[in-house]
């Protein structure tokens, strides 16, 4: 028999309709150690048909994602995006917070208005402030549901981040071509 | 797309842009683009774009942009190096590299991303869950400070009020005319009405002294008693004994 | 680690929008022991903050009933009494029992109908008994709580009329603008 308090927060995470925080966890179930039971309801559902997932500071009880093969409902996305949807969006996942004026630059042209409209209708992306340049240029960032949509754990989780942030990819051309001249500096010297 | 080594079918109308028509070109050569022939890139460019316009199909004005910006390159490119040239064309070349390479890395991760096991497709929360509520209660609050004090404006303003009218110095009407009546015999010249009142008068006192001995100053020169004088509205008022 | 099967039939009793037949799960999670797998997940589940429940021959998960509480938050919101609030509670302590119609004649103003469902929703006055004349009136006096909450051992604690005068609080501040505000304070109430 579990602990009523760890029986609770199970509860409370399955009546959920959202992915829960702590301080929300907590509301309802009372005090107590949520991470423990957090912990503790994990492993119980370890390797099982439904699991208890972090998403950023979020929890949540969803189907395994291994089990998709059974449970599919159809070939269809979910939401179709164009092809400058799906660019836009992985920009913006990978660099954020970004301006509008950095996909841009990385893709090599203008977002049309629609983009972006999207991909924030969709709950993905979100404004993310000012950016305290001359112009104060919004920046783009990702939303905890996209975290959720695309069963991440917190962005880390990004295929490839990590190469690609070894690579250089992420960074600017600009940057990239001064680490280039610095590193042709060091072999002339 | 259909590819033989330098060649691609030509439909502008597929492309986001020359980047990405570079990109698409960039990877005819199949090698790795820190690879890539940068030369090799601009010629299959301009090839495509010339062969764009023979068929007189409509090339975007960006597009023209980039070819000729991809010209200029190539010159600098062939040209014999001038290390004072700026900006150093292998820069440039170096850019475009960098770029390709950028918008690449950006279309796979976006694909990647794609092709996760997503919310809704193949993986599932409940349909229907209970879900959480808040039930906002009111705490109500009042101290009893609060509860006697209105218990007394309750009273206060509910008690039978009673005026009371403040014992305030006033010269009544008879006590002006008695001294109006007793003054006025005492000169035979005009003198102004301000000149009756009782020295040292101040204040209320002063003025229903004033407004009494006016009243009375009428009432004696009704009676014949005084003779009254005033050279306009508001001048001075002067009084006499008849003469 | 539980065998696939039972995954596959746990994964879509959760999915589900609602509760499944063996048949509708067999239909789902492809061909395999459904009773033995339903049984084998009941089990995992017993004691904890989600259930298995059958419900005719459909089955479906909740959150376990006794824990039904938890979903539902009652948070307090401290709120101040209005005025004419205050002033009723006042008159009954001062008054009771006393009936509406009483309470009236002495504040001078009519009382709206929520002033006496706040202060008996508040814990403080409650009815007490009707009035044996016509019309039978109902009549309110406060409770032992309102005597919890004012901090008072008994209503013979409440100062005296002579007490409030003395303590300066019978002076009869401007009446004219008083009646204004009483008016006032009524129809918001």
């Amino acid at each position: 028999m579990t602990d009523a308090f760890t029986r609770a927060v199970e509860a409370v995470l399955f009546a959920a309709d959202a992915p829960l925080s702590i301080e929300a966890i907590r509301a309802h179930a009372g005090e107590g150690d949520v991470r423990a039971a957090l912990a503790e309801i994990a492993a119980h559902h370890q390797g099982r048909g439904i699991e208890l997932v972090r998403r950023g500071d979020r929890w949540h009880f969803q189907t395994a994602a291994d089990l998709a093969h059974l449970l599919r409902r159809d070939r269809e996305e979910p939401r179709k995006l164009s092809r400058a949807g799906v660019e836009t969006l992985a920009i913006i996942a990978y660099h954020e917070p970004v301006t509008r004026a950095e996909i841009e630059a990385i893709r090599g042209v203008q977002i049309s208005k629609g983009t972006l409209d999207v991909l924030m209708e969709a709950g993905w992306v979100r404004p993310a402030g000012r950016r305290e340049v001359p112009g104060r240029p919004l920046t783009y960032a990702t939303t905890p549901e996209f975290l959720v949509h695309f069963n991440l754990a917190s962005r880390r989780d990004l295929p490839g981040i990590d190469d690609l942030r070894a690579a250089g990819l992420l960074d600017p051309v600009d940057l990239a071509i001064e680490r280039v001249e610095v590193a042709k500096d060091d072999e002339d010297a | 797309m259909t590819a033989d080594a330098d060649t691609l079918t030509i439909d502008i109308d597929g492309w986001e842009g020359p980047l990405d028509l570079l990109l698409a070109l960039a990877r005819t050569q199949k090698v790795d683009l820190r690879e890539l022939s940068i030369l090799k890139l601009v010629e299959q460019y301009l090839a495509f774009v010339d062969q764009a316009q023979a068929l007189k199909l409509e090339v975007a004005a960006d597009y023209l942009v980039m070819a000729a910006w991809l010209a200029y390159l190539k010159s600098a490119l062939l040209l014999p190096r001038d290390p004072e040239q700026e900006p150093d064309p292998e820069e440039l070349a170096l850019r475009l590299q960098l770029r390709l390479e950028r918008l690449s890395a950006m279309r796979e991760a976006g694909a990647r991303l794609m092709a996760r096991d997503r919310l809704g497709r193949d993986i599932f929360v409940r349909v229907a869950p209970e879900g959480l509520r808040t039930i906002r209660k009111a705490a109500w609050q009042a101290d009893l400070y609060d509860l006697i004090a209105a218990y007394g404006r309750v009273n206060a303003r509910t008690r039978p009020v009673m005026h009371i009218v403040a014992n305030r110095p006033v010269m009544t009407l008879e006590t002006a005319l008695e001294r109006l009546g007793d003054m006025l015999g005492l000169a035979p010249d005009w003198r102004m009405l301000q000149a009756f009142l009782p020295p040292g008068a101040e204040g209320g006192y002063r003025r229903s002294a004033l407004a009494s001995s006016f009243v009375a100053a009428l009432e004696l020169a009704r009676l014949g008693r005084a003779e009254l004088r005033q050279e306009a509205p508001f001048a001075p008022l002067y009084l006499r004994p008849p003469a």
